[in-house]
C-alpha cells in the first residue's frame, strides 16, 4: 500500500491482529468464578511496563478504584490511551507510574481547570507522547476488537496532530481521496467501571457507552469492576443488555462507588468539592504529599478512602444531585 | 448391538470432536445437534456461538434459523453479526461446522453454484458467512455425505477457503494465521489434512467400510493414515440423548 | 494506494462518503410526526430503480409487510443487499421487482429449503449479481455509516467469492500482509422492523442487533415498521436503549406483527406452516399465482394478510410457541 | 440603558448564529450556553449532541463534562463515542463550537503545546475531539476572547484544522467537503472567513469597537467586510433568559 505521508509518533502497542490471535486463542473460556479482590486483580494482572486502558470518558464511569489501586501498588512504566483521560491521568500522574502515552486529551479536567501534577509530569520529559484525536484512539481500540490492523479515518489530515501520531496516510483505491489509517491498539490489560456483572465477568452498564465496548474487545485483559454484582440468571434473562460478554474478562471486583469522586450514571454525581481540593492540593508539593498519603496511600482500599471523604452520607448527597433531586426537605 | 443410523453416527462423530472449553460457532441442522450433544455428553463447557448475535445460549431446542430467538435463549449476550465475527477474527471461536455442493482435496468449498459463472446450470446460496467462518475459526469442520458429487477434483466456484492450493498458498493469500480446515466427517470415514500438503486423508473408517470404499466415492485421490483406525460407534447413552433431548422430534436424525 | 487484484463485480453504489454528505446534509432534522400508512410510505419512498437495504436476518425481525407493499405496488428493476436474504428475497422474487443483488446468501431459507421463485429468477439472466460475504456485506454497510469509503476484511482472500466481488485487495502498510477492501455501501432507502417506535421515529429493538445499527446509518432514507408505537417520553426516560435515533428515519409505520410469518423475538415465533405453503406453491407456477393473489395481491394490506392466514387465533399460537408456552391447556 | 458583560454579549451572538432546525456539536461551557439560550429563543428546534455519545438530551442544567449524565437526559439516545463521530463525519452535524490556546488567520487551532514540540513551554490537552470535529461539522464556530497572544501569524502547533493554508489546500487534503471554520465570535467582534482566499475577515464589531482596535489586538492582517456593520446587542428577553434558565449559577456568564 503505498503511504503517502506517516507520523512520526511512536507505536507503542503491536498492531498485527496475528499476534492477537496467538494471544485470544490460548484465552480460557471457561464460566469460572472471577471475583478477586481488587488488590488481587491488580497485583496479578497489571506488570510494570503493561500498556493499559482505562475505561469511561472524563470523570464519568471512569475506574477511579482501579487507578487508586495501581498508584497505591506503586507501579511502574506503564503506558497508556489518554482518551479523555482526566481525573485518571490526575491520579497516575501523581503517583508518576507511567512513561508513555498514546495522547488525544489529558491534563485537563474539562471545565473543572488543569491538572498541575498531570502538566507538570507531561513537561518532564519522563514521558513519551503519541499525538492522537479522541476518535482516532477510538477507532484504533475498534481496529483491534475487529481483529483487523487498520481502520480508516476522515479527519488528522493537514494537520501537526497527523504528523507527530502514529498513523498514515493514503490514496482511497474507490475514491481516489487521500484518507487516514489509524493502527490498531491492543492494549496489555484494561480496566472498565459498570453497573452490573455476574461473577463470569458477563456486564452491564447504563448511559453512554462511550468508547468501552471497543476497549473491551481490544484488550488482552480485562478487568470489571462494578456497583454490584448480580446473577447470571439475572443477566441471561435479558442478554439483549449484555455489554461485555464474559469470557474476554479476567477478573471481576465489586466495588461499589467504584467511580467516585467521578459521576456513575442514575448513581451518583461528580464531588465537585473534592475534585477541587485535588486541584488545590496539586498548588503545592508538600500539601500534595499529605493529600495522597491521607486519600490512596494510607488508604487499604477505596471504601476507605470513601470514608475519609464523607462515606454514605456524602454519597447520598452525590446520589440527589445525579438524579436532581433536592437535598433539603422542607419541615412539613 | 446397537442400531442406528449414518446421520446419528455423523453427529456423534462430530460431538466427540468437540474440546470441552471451546467455542464452536455453527448454523443449524447437525452441526447444532453435534454441539448441542457435546454439551451433554464429553463437553459441558462448550459454549455455542451463532453468526447473527446468538452468544453462549441455553438452547432448549435446535434452532430453525441462526438468528431466530432460540440462539439467544438465556444467552450471555444478543449481540450483532459484528459483534460474532469480531469473535471469529480475534481468534475466539475454536470450531465452525460448514457445508456445500462440493468439496476439494484441500478442503475448499462450493455454495455457489454449478456450472459456470457466466451461465450456471443451478444457482446455489452463495457464501452466507460461510467464507467468513472459514476465514477466521480455527478449525473447520465439515459433516457431508460421502460421494464422487461432492467430493471432486475441481471446484466449480471456490466460494469457501480450505488450505486453497496447499498449506503455503493459504499462508501466503494473507487470511489469518492459526486457522484452516481440521476434519471432514462423512458416513463412511473421518479424515484431516496433511500436516505439510494439507491434503485430504482419511484417519478413520466407519463400521463397514474400507480405504478403498472412500476412495471408491471420492473424486479425487485421497491420502490414507499410516495407522487407519475404526472409527468408534456410538454408545447407548450419545444415542439416548442425541434421541430423547437434542433432536426428540428427529429434524434432522430422521432424514 | 496499490491495488493487488481487484474483484470484477459491479458496484451498485456510490463509496464515495463526499457524495452521501451532500445528500445527509440537506436532510431534515425536525422532530416532525413522521407516522404513515406503509402503502403511503412505499408510494413516497420507493421509486423503480432504487437500491433496498431489508433489516433482519433471515425470517427473524424482517420487514416482511414492507416486501409485501412492494410487490403489491409492483415496484420495477430495484437492487438490493442480500446478507441473508431469505423468505424476502423469496417475496421480492416472487414479484420479480428486482434486477440487481449484492449477494451474500440468497435463495435458501436456511433449514427450510431452497425457494424455487428466487432460484428460477436469479438463474433466468435478469438478474445482475455481485458476490460477497454476510460479514462484507456488514462492514460495507458500516463503512456508509462510519462516512468513510471502505473498511479492510481478513476474509474472502485467495477466493472466487472475492473474484466475483467488488472488492480490491492491498498490503497492509503496517503489518505487510495482503487485505481487502470493501467499499461503502449507501441504499437509497432501507426498511427496519423494531418492537417500539415514537412518532419522530426514534425506535428500539429487542434481541440481536444483527447488522440493523449499521444498515440504519448506511441508508439515505429510512423506513421503520414496529410492533407498536409508544410516547416520545417512554422512549427518552431509557435513552440507552435507543438502537436508532429519529433524525436519521423518514417515515414511521406501525405495522404489528410486521415480520410474519417469520420470528420476532418475544412476540411471535416462525409460521413454519405457511412458509412450508409458501415453498410448496412454488412448486407449481399457477398454484403460486393463486398463492400471491391471495396472500399479497388480492390483500388491501398487511393486516389482510394475517386475516387470510389465521389472524389473531394463529399469532396467539405462535405467540406461546415463542414463549415455549404448551398451548393445551390441561382439563382440571 | 442595558448592562451586560462580553461574556453575555459573546454567548447571545453565538446563539443568534444557530440556525433553527440544525444540529450543534457542543462542549461545556459558553458553547452548550450559547446553544441552550439558541434552543430558548430563536431556534427552539436546535438539536445538541455531544462527543461522548449523549444525542439530543434535555439539559436540565450546564453539563460539567461531555460525557456527564446531563449529556443524555431525556435524550433521545444515549450512544457512544463512535454514534456521535459518525454522525459527523457523515455530514449530520452542522455547527460545532472550538476554541484553543492559538488561531490563525486561516482559523486553524492549536490547543496542543505552547513553544517546540520537541520541549514545549507549555504542554496544553491536545486535540481531545476537536480535530475530529474541525473535519466532519459543517460550521466550525469560535468563541475567544480578541488578543494577540491569541490571534496569531504562527500556530506553535497546529492541532485542528481550519482552512489550513487557505481554501484550496484544505481541498487538496482530502478532509470531508462541506466542512470548514465559518464564524470566529470575541469580544470585539465578529468574524467570517473570505470565500475564495479561506482569510479571517471582520464582518461585525461590538458596541465600543472599530475595525482598528479589534486589529490592534490580532498578530495577523485581517481583512475587513466592504460593509462593516455593529454587533446588535443583546436584548432584554436573551439576557433574562440567559441568566435565569440557562446560567443561574453564573458558571460562564460569571467569569
Amino acid at each position: 500500500m503505498d503511504i503517502q505521508e506517516k507520523g512520526k509518533g511512536p507505536l507503542f502497542t503491536d498492531p498485527d491482529p496475528d499476534a492477537a490471535r496467538a494471544f485470544f486463542m490460548k484465552k480460557s473460556r471457561n464460566k469460572t468464578d472471577k471475583r478477586m479482590t481488587l488488590k488481587q486483580a491488580v497485583e496479578t494482572f497489571v506488570q510494570d511496563g503493561n500498556y493499559l486502558g482505562i475505561g469511561g470518558f472524563g470523570a464519568n464511569r471512569t475506574p477511579v478504584a482501579v487507578c487508586h489501586e495501581i498508584v497505591r501498588q506503586r507501579k511502574k512504566n506503564l503506558g497508556f490511551a489518554g482518551h479523555t483521560a482526566t481525573h485518571d491521568m490526575q491520579i497516575l500522574s501523581a503517583g508518576k507510574v507511567f512513561n508513555r502515552i498514546d495522547m488525544a486529551y489529558g491534563i485537563g479536567l474539562e471545565a473543572r481547570g488543569l491538572s498541575k501534577s498531570a502538566r507538570q509530569y507531561m513537561e518532564s520529559g519522563q514521558v513519551e507522547v503519541c499525538e492522537w484525536t479522541n476518535y482516532a484512539l477510538s477507532l484504533r481500540l475498534q481496529a483491534a476488537a475487529m481483529g483487523v490492523p487498520f481502520l480508516p479515518i476522515r479527519s488528522m489530515l493537514g494537520t501537526q496532530t497527523f504528523e507527530h501520531s502514529g498513523a498514515v496516510n493514503v490514496y482511497c483505491p474507490f475514491t481516489g481521496k487521500k484518507i487516514v489509517l489509524v493502527p490498531a491498539l491492543s492494549p496489555d490489560v484494561s480496566f472498565i467501571h459498570v453497573h452490573e456483572a455476574d461473577i463470569y465477568g458477563n456486564g452491564l452498564f447504563e448511559g453512554i457507552a462511550v468508547a468501552d465496548i471497543e476497549l473491551a474487545h481490544a484488550s488482552k485483559r480485562l478487568i470489571l469492576t462494578c456497583e454490584r454484582l448480580v446473577s447470571h440468571r439475572a443477566m441471561t434473562r435479558k442478554p439483549h443488555r449484555t455489554d461485555i460478554p464474559y469470557f474476554i474478562v479476567d477478573a471481576v471486583c465489586e466495588v461499589p462507588f467504584g467511580a467516585y469522586p467521578g459521576t456513575m450514571p442514575y448513581e451518583y454525581f461528580s464531588d465537585e468539592v473534592h475534585l477541587k481540593d485535588w486541584l488545590d492540593a496539586e498548588n503545592d508539593p508538600e500539601k500534595l504529599a499529605v493529600f495522597l498519603q491521607k486519600n490512596i496511600y494510607g488508604c487499604e482500599d477505596f471504601s476507605d478512602y470513601i470514608q475519609v471523604n464523607g462515606g454514605m452520607k456524602r454519597l447520598q448527597e452525590l446520589r440527589h444531585l445525579e438524579l436532581l433531586i433536592k437535598s433539603e426537605i422542607k419541615d412539613k | 448391538m446397537t442400531v442406528y443410523n449414518s446421520m446419528e453416527m455423523m453427529i456423534i462423530t462430530a460431538a466427540r470432536a468437540l474440546e470441552n472449553g471451546s467455542i464452536v460457532g455453527v448454523g443449524t441442522g447437525a452441526p447444532c445437534a453435534a454441539a448441542m450433544l457435546a454439551q451433554r455428553t464429553s463437553s459441558p463447557d462448550l459454549i455455542i456461538i451463532f453468526e447473527a448475535g446468538g452468544i453462549d445460549p441455553d438452547l432448549p431446542e435446535m434452532p430453525i434459523s441462526v438468528g431466530d430467538s432460540r440462539t439467544f435463549c438465556n444467552a450471555s449476550m444478543a449481540g450483532s453479526m459484528n459483534t460474532t465475527m469480531s469473535l471469529c477474527a480475534r481468534g475466539f471461536v475454536d470450531y465452525t461446522f460448514l457445508g456445500g455442493a462440493q468439496i476439494d482435496k484441500y478442503g475448499n468449498l462450493n455454495s455457489t453454484l454449478i456450472g459456470a459463472w457466466e451461465d450456471p446450470k443451478v444457482r446455489l446460496p452463495g457464501s452466507g458467512g460461510a467464507n467468513d467462518f472459514a476465514s477466521f475459526c480455527r478449525k473447520m469442520m465439515v459433516m457431508t455425505p460421502q460421494n464422487k458429487k461432492r467430493f471432486v477434483e475441481k471446484l466449480d466456484f471456490l466460494t469457501t477457503p480450505g488450505w486453497l492450493a496447499g498449506k503455503d498458498s493459504r499462508k501466503k493469500s494473507g487470511l489469518p494465521e492459526h486457522a484452516g480446515p481440521h476434519q471432514v466427517i462423512t458416513d463412511m470415514s473421518v479424515m484431516d489434512f496433511e500436516q505439510d500438503s494439507g491434503r485430504m486423508r482419511v484417519v478413520s473408517v466407519n463400521p463397514g467400510y474400507s480405504f478403498s470404499d472412500v476412495q471408491a466415492n471420492c473424486g479425487f485421490e485421497l491420502l490414507c493414515a499410516t495407522e487407519l483406525v475404526k472409527t468408534p460407534e456410538p454408545t447407548e447413552k450419545e444415542l439416548r440423548i442425541l434421541r430423547e433431548q437434542v433432536d426428540p422430534q428427529r429434524i434432522v436424525i430422521g432424514r
